[in-house]
């Protein structure tokens, strides 16, 4: 029953790593980016949503479109007018660039919103849906369906929009793509913009299940980083696995081997995957598989 | 071209320039005002602040009947303890001064007092729990914070003879090094006071889940649940507990309740919940500089616009113990001196009645125990200071 | 004597089949050349004699060596050298620095920087770069970085030298030069395979020519058979139509 | 010009040998430390800058080195100077076990990879708690003597440290494996069809970086007297290494050198005058560097400077 709970707690929390890993996965498959500021960029959502919950007691559900348009905006601005000028760089150029946006980032949070761990607690935190001895936290749960729901329409908009599709002709051949009229560096704000927005987003979500300062960025970082690797690139699909699967290993091996060893055996798990199936558990292989 | 070069001298003159005037004391700190410490280095500093401020109104440290106007310079150390360790020798060796105030967090302390002990200079510090610090033989470094491992015996003494009666504690840890060695002393703590440790289990620093211990500890029932981590684990595990309906007798952090950003972020959560402080707002203890630990409280407010925890304070209380044995050795450089009038400290402060012992660790001073009661941290143990009785058991989770 | 010979050489990318049932070998000494339209499996096949990628099935040897599960490098210290179709100068080293690497790593495995030096600028000088060994290669113009590709090769000192297509791009006067260097090359005792779309230099240079098409082999012959065989002439027509048709 | 080149070098370091006599212990550390950046930024360009390989996560070795010697001097009171070998040893061994499966990856996914392992070993060195103290740290025992004495023995011996970094690229970039590396930075296809064994060399060029690197955690480790793995094991060294590596150039021997001089030297002199803001300052300038002098201001100011160039080196690698 034990292992029943510690299961559902997994795949509850793997919602949340999904939807940090699907911006993350997006814009790596699509623009060749690995974005280190995206657990930076997450907690801007989280502060704009903390900020709104304290000051007019916006319930953190209800900021998640405010976050989402805001956060997309700045990540557009982004790529129009700075990625998009290094983006055809070497790769470690472009990892240096992200991790300088990262710095600053920060510190910026550090200086503006002060290095204060924050929290917001609605009325209906604690609530649980109780089966037998297994007990589902509601706002875990609410957070788990938006995650999802996030995540199929991520999908969706990918594969039955015309955005969509240009966005995915340009992650296979940005020259093929060029030659049918689409606009890469445009393609590409669009992207980044998406990506951050669902940062946006799941950092909207974590405010109300863990305490965050600017300085857990890099942790959330790192997270998005398992998961896309664990799903395969610029999937969304697979960005969904990736969390899912996250989340089980973390809770498994936290109560099968112990806690202090769950971050270890999520990253050696990282490596194994990177080594044996690079392009992810339900990679294919296009996408970023032909781009080095 | 020539503009760069006459800014590079400039900025290098500019950097030589910084030297002790006459009729001044000078102070150094090198604290960490950005990075992951970037909180607590920030109040620390607000406490040195807060007394040379005060300090200087009354015109200054009296040393040998004339009046020294307080000065301290500042570094950020980044929240890296390599950099404090070498800032701090810039204190010494550049900047001339000895006098060191301490940093914030034990790694700091630890890396720093390496360095003024090796350059005879002196540090008092309020910012570091650690027990290791006291074990290296230093002769140079003065403490006020009760160790770590001492944090949670007063919670644990709280709960004697209290009924129903506590008999099984739970203590999960986050695996650093203050964190580990307060769930060291607390165990030991729980065991001489006849509790039986059901679940001991440390977790990474600084996790953002922490569901499959909470499911473990249910599994346990205890009476008492002891959390020794830092603020953000702290809200984790108490949103966490609740979300399972865990409810002990008593919920105790090492860390965290004494913060007003507690209230803040739970709400109704953190209501009943026990911590250990250094120091509260409510202590009646006299003090030296500002008459008394209420007359602190209230300049604090007046200067900050908002209540003074215990880092603050620990920072003017390091402050005002390093100001009180200089005045008492009657000298502003003579080292040994000022170690000597440290080593006998034994004076009523802010901070609590203050000794050190001969490893230059606080002794006696012991921990406040405080209870979120009505949305408000009060102080509930021990009786001698306490403004109201604790509430035990917890209740239930609303 | 046989130097490199196929057997039922097949290469397939998952269910796609590049090369079916390959059966041919070049004999020491000779010029073979290897054509057929696009897609019909030519790199592919250089590729495959340079354990680039891995043989499907069949067999290929080179002196009796089996090479099928050799190494790219393992295969380059046995004296096989290629140049790529598009062509991969080492950009950041110099001409001769890049032919260098040859002579340090080709079959000669030079030691000392003073010979592979040497080697290096006979190389040059058989392809005639001198003038810019000191450059940086991306620098060239196209066609003096094909010539880079072949110095490169020539510096391992190999025995089969394998060609993808080092005319396509140059104007006459440099398929003049080229023809007449690999003519050269042919006295010093190099065999070559040598895939090329330049039909008129291929049959000048070649003693014989295989024609692949859609990955099997459809002829195999003296460059004056090819000209007469209706299948040849048939698969490029069609392929000529098939690309009108786009 | 290369004449020029040598007898600047031998200038540089007959100052940095007399420097200890004329500046006070403080500068003194801020060049240990610069020479400690030095040496890692030059050990690890021989993975990053010769042979092309990112390795983001090399800094695992400077923990690795940090970690032999601080077990080593602890738990067997090994003296310091002979622990050195082993942390050399251990990341060597260690960068050529990994090296094997990772060095398969390319680009984003090596990047990745190395920080994974990083991590890994992070997280195994928290937990080592018997051995490594865990995240309580380890302290190992101070150096006895005068403070004076203490400070130049560092600054020698990490400056021969830096030396050693230096004088291995050197000697790498002027062999034969030299141009193996640099062939497959460009092009490991056709440098494998050049007869060059790719795997072995990368696997070689990753070992000799990370036996450097680990060498620099050794000294760390007893410099400092204090290490844990949240220390040791990544904050800014990664960054700031691939920084300097870029500003100075990363396809030469002494770029690296030089961009850890010029990075340590502007944020000591700039840093204590911007305190509260200089977290963004440091942000703001890796992102100029990125995007105004990615190829190392040596390359891009050869024929000196003009703003031209800046703007040329923008347009160079934008959309």
């Amino acid at each position: 029953m034990v292992l029943l709970q510690v299961i559902i707690n997994g795949l509850l929390l793997g919602g949340f790593y999904a939807l940090i890993g699907i911006g993350f996965s997006l814009v790596w498959g699509v623009t060749n980016i690995i974005n280190l500021a995206h657990g930076a960029i997450a907690l801007l959502g989280a502060y704009l949503t903390y900020y709104l919950f304290v000051s007019i007691q916006l319930d953190p559900f209800l900021s998640i479109p405010l976050s989402f348009v805001s956060i997309f905006l700045f990540g557009y601005m982004l790529q129009r007018f700075v990625m998009n000028l290094v983006v055809k760089a070497q790769i470690f150029i472009l990892l240096i660039l992200t991790f300088g946006l990262e710095i600053f980032l920060v510190n910026f949070m550090t200086t503006f919103f002060s290095a204060d761990f924050r929290s917001v607690t609605p009325s209906y935190a604690g609530e649980s849906l109780v089966i037998g001895e297994i007990v589902i936290p509601y706002i875990r749960l609410a957070v788990f369906f938006v995650c999802v729901i996030f995540a199929i329409a991520m999908g969706l908009f990918l594969d039955k929009t015309w955005t969509g599709k240009a966005i995915k002709a340009t992650s296979l051949d940005i020259e093929a793509a060029m030659m049918s009229g689409i606009n890469p560096a445009k393609i590409y704000a669009i992207t980044f913009g998406l990506g951050s927005a669902i940062a946006g987003v799941s950092g909207t979500l974590l405010t109300l299940t863990q305490a965050f300062s600017p300085s857990i960025a890099g942790g959330l970082t790192l997270r998005a980083f398992i998961v896309s690797i664990l799903g395969g690139l610029g999937r969304i699909e697979g960005a969904l696995l990736g969390g899912l699967i996250l989340g089980v290993v973390e809770t498994l091996s936290s109560y099968l081997i112990g806690e202090s060893y769950k971050n270890a055996i999520a990253f050696g798990l990282m490596v194994l995957v990177l080594v044996l199936k690079p392009s992810g558990l339900m990679g294919r292989k296009y996408y970023a598989e032909v781009k080095h | 071209m020539k503009r760069i070069i006459i800014a590079v001298i400039l900025s290098i003159s500019l950097l030589f320039a910084v030297t002790a005037f006459a009729e001044e004391i000078v102070f150094g700190a090198a604290l960490s005002l950005t990075g992951k410490l970037a909180k607590e280095g920030t109040l620390v500093k607000n406490g040195y602040e807060l007394w040379k401020e005060a300090v200087n109104k009354k015109g200054g440290i009296k040393v040998g009947g004339k009046n020294y106007t307080v000065k301290i310079i500042y570094y950020d150390d980044e929240s890296d303890p390599n950099r404090g360790a070498k800032l701090v020798e810039k204190l010494i060796t550049v900047d001339k001064v000895k006098l060191i105030l301490g940093p914030y967090g034990s790694e700091s302390v630890f890396a720093t007092s390496a360095i003024t002990e090796k350059y005879g200079a002196i540090m008092v510090q309020g910012g570091a729990a650690a027990d290791k610090l006291y074990t290296r033989n230093f002769k140079n470094l003065f403490g006020i914070y009760t160790v770590a491992t001492e944090y949670m015996d007063d919670i644990i003494e709280l709960t004697k003879g209290k009924s129903p009666k506590s008999e099984t504690v739970a203590i999960v840890y986050s695996n650093d090094l203050f964190s580990t060695e307060v769930a060291k002393g607390a165990k030991r703590s729980a065991e001489k006071n006849g509790l039986k440790v059901v679940f001991y289990q440390d977790y990474p620093k600084g996790t953002q889940d922490l569901s499959t211990v909470i499911v473990q500890i249910k599994g346990k029932n205890p009476d008492i649940i002891l959390g020794c981590g830092h603020f953000q684990d702290t809200i984790v595990m108490v949103k966490q507990l609740k979300d399972y309906k865990v409810n002990p007798k008593v919920l105790g952090f090492s860390v965290g309740p004494t913060l007003p950003d507690f209230v803040n972020s739970l709400k109704g959560d953190a209501e009943n919940i026990f911590g250990s402080a250094q120091w509260t707002m409510t202590l009646k203890y006299k003090d030296p500089v500002f008459g008394s630990n209420q007359e602190f409280v209230k300049a604090y407010k007046a200067k900050y616009k908002e209540d003074p925890n215990y880092h603050s304070a620990g920072g003017t209380a390091a402050a005002v113990i390093f100001q009180r044995a200089i005045e008492k050795a009657g000298s502003i450089d003579d080292i040994a001196k000022i170690r000597a009038a440290l080593s006998s400290f034994n004076e009523e402060t802010l901070y609590g009645k203050i000794k050190f012992d001969s490893t230059g660790k606080v002794t006696g001073k012991g921990m406040a125990v405080v209870q979120i009661i009505g949305g408000t941290q009060k102080t509930v143990f021990p009786d001698y200071v306490a403004e109201t009785k604790p509430i035990y058991p917890k209740p239930q989770w609303k | 004597m046989v130097l490199l010979e196929a057997k039922n050489v097949a290469k397939s990318y998952g269910g796609l089949k590049v090369l079916t049932d390959l059966n041919f070998h070049v004999n020491s000494g000779e010029i073979v050349g290897v054509i057929g339209p696009n897609g019909a499996g030519k790199t592919t096949f250089m590729n495959l004699v340079s354990c680039l990628s891995p043989i499907t099935s069949g067999t290929i040897t080179y002196k009796g060596i089996r090479l099928n599960d050799k190494k790219p490098h393992e295969i380059a210290k046995l004296g096989i050298a290629r140049t790529f179709q598009v062509v991969k100068p080492f950009g950041g080293l110099s001409v001769l620095e890049n032919v260098m690497v040859g002579a340090f790593y080709g079959k000669r495995n030079l030691k000392s920087k003073a010979e592979a030096r040497d080697a290096a600028e006979e190389a040059i000088s058989i392809v005639g770069l001198l003038d810019v060994k000191d450059k940086d290669p991306r620098i060239l113009p196209l066609a003096k970085r094909k010539k880079l590709e072949v110095a490169r090769a020539l510096a391992m000192k190999p025995d089969l030298l394998l060609l993808d297509e080092v005319m396509a791009g140059l104007s006459m006067k440099e398929l003049e030069d080229i023809t007449e260097e690999i003519l050269k090359l042919k006295q010093k005792g190099i065999t070559m395979l040598v895939i090329e779309h330049v039909m008129k230099a291929i049959m000048k240079i070649s003693d014989r020519i295989l024609v692949l098409h859609l990955g099997q082999k459809i002829f195999e012959g003296t460059p004056k058979e090819v000209v007469e065989e209706p299948a040849v002439i048939q698969a490029y027509l069609g392929a000529k139509f098939a690309e009108k048709g786009k | 010009m290369k004449d020029k080149k040598i007898i600047l070098f031998f200038l540089f370091l007959a100052v940095l040998i007399f420097l200890p006599y004329i500046v006070s212990g403080y500068w003194l550390r801020v060049l240990t430390q610069t020479f400690l950046f030095a040496s890692i930024a030059t050990g690890s360009n021989i993975i990053i800058g010769f042979t092309g390989y990112p390795a983001f996560g090399n800094i695992a070795f400077f923990g690795v080195g940090a970690y032999v010697t601080g077990v080593m001097t602890t738990t067997y009171n090994v003296p310091f100077l002979v622990t050195l070998p082993f942390c050399a040893l251990s990341g060597f061994v260690l960068a050529g076990i990994l090296g094997i499966p990772i060095l398969r990856l390319k680009g984003h996914y090596f990047a990745i990879a190395t920080v994974g392992i990083m991590e890994t070993i992070k997280e195994i060195v928290d937990n080592m708690v018997e051995t490594t103290g865990g995240g309580m740290g380890l302290t190992l025992p101070i150096m006895v003597g005068e403070p004076e004495f203490i400070y130049k023995y560092f600054y020698y011996v990490m400056m021969l440290c830096m030396l050693l970094s230096v004088l291995i690229c050197y000697i790498i970039s002027r062999i034969k494996i030299g141009y193996a590396l640099r062939a497959i930075r460009v092009d490991e296809d056709a440098a494998s069809v050049m007869g060059i064994n790719t795997p072995l060399y990368k696997t070689l060029a990753w070992a000799v970086s990370a036996a450097l690197v680990g060498i620099a955690g050794g000294i760390y480790a007893y410099w400092l007297s204090y290490i844990d793995p949240h220390t040791v094991f990544g904050g800014t060294y990664p960054v700031k290494m691939f920084a300097m590596i870029l500003l100075g150039g990363a396809t030469t021997v002494t770029g690296p050198l030089i961009g850890a001089f010029i990075l340590e030297i502007i944020s000591e002199l700039v840093w204590s005058k911007f305190i509260a803001i200089h977290g963004m300052v440091l942000g703001l300038l890796i992102i100029c560097i990125i995007l105004f002098i990615p190829k190392g201001i040596f390359e891009t100011f050869k024929g000196g400077f003009s703003f031209r160039k800046l703007l040329n080196n923008l347009r160079e690698n934008s959309l």
